[in-house]
């Protein structure tokens, strides 16, 4: 969440209104898939389940257009800097949802060559549970993303230089 | 050592008569025929198969650490070649031991399937294959310490 | 002065490398003149974990090698413990397996020919491929209660007997399959843009691919009679009467047509199945704690991939001593750099897709 | 020349228009303080093999290029007489016929000398 200050200033709530309507329903996700989980991205970005009703079918394979990372698979030791990277190159304002229990939390490997859990080398928004989460687990992940996007006021960080709290 | 199994039979025979006292151990178990060989032996015994006995394929090469049950007299570590007859289906496994530091000849010049298989093990197990075109770990990264599938190395790493 | 060669990497992160494989290219500009592929990207320390895991543990784990043949994992790894420890599993179990590993075969190839023509263009086959395979994963998760990540098979049997709605559903996805196969023919095989990038790309011969240790559809479409359901018979497959499609030119053009062929048998196996299921129990007696006297066995099953083998070590416990997976992709993706010299950097995607990799199997 | 300062306005008014979106942005952009590797090339999340893109390549590209632009020109002909195709009658129709006559037998000959296609084998 943004470090809210102690008085919020009312005069630009319509604009953050505003902002925040439209960042939640265009978010653009990386097309980075690491294991199985990003066969269910995949299936959920199908014409079965389609992420399209919220704005999302746009799979941007390059960083420099993709507003959202879900993070959809294991996180090894080996691929974590480039995830780190990945997340560096993308344009703020930027979300992460970390998909499946190894993203969120190592999953079913506690070995040595897997980190346990994305958010040790990016802040994570909203971590979605489920070992391969169903499509409508995913769903349910983003539209609670959404939420927390209408919640945000990014008018503050824009004109105070209030900067985001994951620097 | 007879074994029901008259295509493995010729096969076992045409070895022993090849090899006849190089073969250390041959075991027919679950219908499995596997033959160890000294490390030295290994090349010569696996040309013979495959030109005159036609086993065409190499399936896997399979890294073991015999570090819990340690058997007298042999080393450490064995490896397991799985070999493959492609028309009529034979399969036939080929075991040596090697010690922590003895390199095992590499195979690559047999077998191009083996490039992978053998950098697989040394990222795993650290044996080296000597005459290996580039013997460097496959998974791991280059800065990644000790061997994860010898016994002693933690489940959850250093 | 001739100019420098490109040096590019098709890295982890990249739409049609089916996950997180490094493709480290050298082209003369257009003109690929190798490629070396960097793979561990996705290495989870499996093996190391099934040393500390009990048998019946490791069954969902094997689930996560290749996520898009779930079942067929499970059969390779149940079959090995069962030869290893001696299990006679029931008639009606292995029939009720093959009927579940041929709709995992379906449903593999399905997401298989959406993300090659995905990869060369065509994206309306992602779709057509993906809306199919729905109706098989919704199949699964009535049967198993997971869609791909389904733990579908227990050591000695299946978990349960084929409810009058799976068979029913069973008999839908056998009907409605073969249409959505006619779409997607209908749209590729005759396409001249389809031909123009497949035919020709990505030759192996059949000897070279032997020598390399290539298995399944791939070396199928080199035209080796090769398939373990035939040859090994597994799990009762000689009963079924079920042809083997072979290629002939052995490019990507053949292995697609080899998959879409293997598809329409893999149905006629399922309704074979279903019509012969003979009566009886569908799980062996294994005891919950299951120790396996010391042996070694070497096992392998014809995945949608290729030629899946498990070998398993065991020393009386009840966690194995040594698993080792011997994994079609790992094998396969070994002649992919053969099989792309000078060829255009856009028929590295088209070669890539046509092995039909997954990574999950590759790094372990 | 007496309604001619339309044209300053509009000149104006497309400086204005340029600065006043550039500003905007600048304006609303969200600030940070790292930035980490944003600024390093992205290719496919590693660093990339070759550093610098300003390597000499091959004239292919060139060719390609150029054949492009020729046939660009000759579509730019084809709208002003496409706008006044009824008064110009039969001449306007024959004039352009052999106009685009001649370069299509251009377009042959760049066909036919292989300079569209991307060649398999290295050239």
């Amino acid at each position: 969440m943004i470090k809210a200050p102690a008085q919020p200033a009312f005069l630009l709530t319509q604009l953050d209104k505003f902002i925040t309507w439209a960042q939640k329903n265009s978010l653009w996700p990386l097309g980075s898939g690491l294991a199985c989980c990003a066969i269910e991205m995949i299936a959920t970005g199908a014409s079965h389940y389609d992420m399209a009703r919220f704005g999302m079918e746009v799979f941007r394979p390059s960083p420099r257009q993709a507003d959202l990372f879900i993070v959809a698979g294991t996180v090894t030791n080996k691929m974590a800097p480039i995830i780190r990277r990945l997340w560096e190159q993308m344009p703020d304002p930027k979300w992460v949802v970390a998909m499946g229990n190894c993203a969120v939390c190592g999953g079913p490997f506690p070995t040595y060559a897997v980190t346990q859990g994305v958010d040790k080398i990016i802040p994570v928004d909203v971590y979605i549970a489920g070992c391969a989460p169903t499509p409508q687990a995913l769903l349910h992940g983003l539209i609670t993303l959404q939420e927390k996007i209408a919640k945000e006021h990014p008018t503050r960080v824009m004109f105070k230089k209030d900067v985001r709290r994951d620097d | 050592m007879t074994i029901d199994h008259p295509a493995l039979q010729a096969v076992l025979d045409a070895l022993a008569a090849r090899f006849n006292d190089r073969l250390l151990e041959t075991r027919f178990e679950k219908g499995e025929l596997s033959v160890r060989v000294a490390r030295g032996d290994l090349r010569p015994v696996l040309a013979f198969l495959r030109d005159e006995q036609g086993f065409n394929a190499l399936n896997d090469i399979i890294g073991l650490d015999n570090a819990n049950a340690p058997v007298a007299g042999r080393p450490r570590f064995s490896v397991l070649y799985q070999f493959y007859k492609f028309p009529d289906a034979l399969r036939l496994r080929v075991v040596t031991d090697a010690a922590e530091d003895e390199p095992l000849p590499s195979i690559t010049g047999l077998y191009k399937s083996a490039d992978w298989a053998e950098r697989e093990i040394f990222d795993m197990f650290g044996l080296r294959f000597e005459g290996h075109p580039g013997l460097t770990r496959i998974y791991l990264g280059d800065d990644f310490k000790g061997y994860p599938l010898r016994k002693e190395f933690p489940l959850a790493g250093e | 002065m001739p100019y420098k060669h490109i040096e590019i990497s098709m890295g982890p992160q990249h739409p049609s490398t089916h996950g997180v494989l490094q493709l480290k290219v050298t082209a003369d500009n257009e003109v690929v003149l190798n490629v070396e592929p960097v793979i561990g990207y996705l290495h989870r320390g499996m093996e190391k974990l099934w040393e500390h895991r009990t048998y019946p543990q490791i069954v969902p784990l094997t689930d996560r090698l290749d996520y898009l043949g779930a079942i067929l994992n499970n059969l390779a790894y149940v079959l090995a413990v069962e030869k290893l420890a001696g299990i006679e599993v029931p008639k009606r179990a292995q029939y009720i397996r093959v009927i579940l590993a041929e709709l995992q075969r379906v449903a593999s190839h399905l997401a298989w020919i959406g993300f090659n023509a995905n990869d060369i263009g065509a994206m309306s086959v992602l779709l057509y491929g993906f809306i199919e395979r729905e109706g098989l994963l919704d199949l699964f998760e009535e049967y198993c209660g997971a869609r791909l990540t389904v733990h579908g098979l227990r050591i000695g049997g299946v978990p349960h007997d084929l409810t009058p709605k799976v068979c029913e559903l069973i008999r839908g996805v056998v009907t409605s399959v073969p249409r959505r196969l006619a779409d997607i023919e209908a749209l590729l095989s005759e396409n001249r843009i389809w031909k123009h990038r497949t035919v020709g790309i990505g030759r192996i011969a059949p000897a070279e691919a032997i020598q390399y240790g290539l298995t399944g559809p791939a070396l199928r479409a080199a035209g080796v009679r090769w398939d373990i359901r035939k040859n090994i018979p597994y799990s009762s497959y000689e009963d079924f009467d079920f042809d083997v499609p072979l290629g002939t030119h052995s490019d990507v053009y053949d292995r697609y047509l080899v998959r879409m062929a293997e598809m329409r048998q893999s149905l006629r196996i399922i309704t074979q199945a279903l019509d012969r299921l003979p009566a009886g129990e569908v799980r062996a007696k294994v005891p919950r704690l299951l120790k396996i006297p010391p042996g070694e066995v070497f096992l392998s099953v014809e995945a949608a991939k290729g030629e899946l083998g498990f070998y398993i070590k065991s020393n009386g416990t009840d966690k194995p001593e040594r698993v080792k997976m011997k994994a079609p992709s790992f094998i396969n993706m070994q002649c992919f750099e053969k099989m792309c010299q000078g060829h255009l950097i856009a028929d590295l995607v088209a070669i890539l897709g046509s092995l039909d990799i997954v990574l999950g199997e590759i790094d372990k | 020349m007496s309604n001619s300062w339309y044209f300053f306005l509009f000149f104006a008014f497309a400086v204005f228009f340029a600065v006043a979106l550039l500003l905007f942005t600048w304006l609303i952009r969200y600030k940070r303080n790292d930035y980490g590797q944003k600024n390093l090339p992205y290719e496919c999340g590693v660093v990339p093999l070759t550093p610098n893109a300003r390597e000499s390549y091959s004239i292919r590209f060139y060719l390609l290029a150029l054949v492009f632009i020729i046939f660009e020109v000759e579509t730019i002909f084809l709208f002003p007489w496409a706008l006044i195709y009824d008064r110009l009658k039969l001449f306007g129709l024959i004039e352009m016929a052999i106009f685009l006559l001649i370069l299509i037998f251009g377009y042959v000959y760049a066909w036919r000398v292989t300079a569209l296609d991307f060649r398999r084998e290295i050239d």
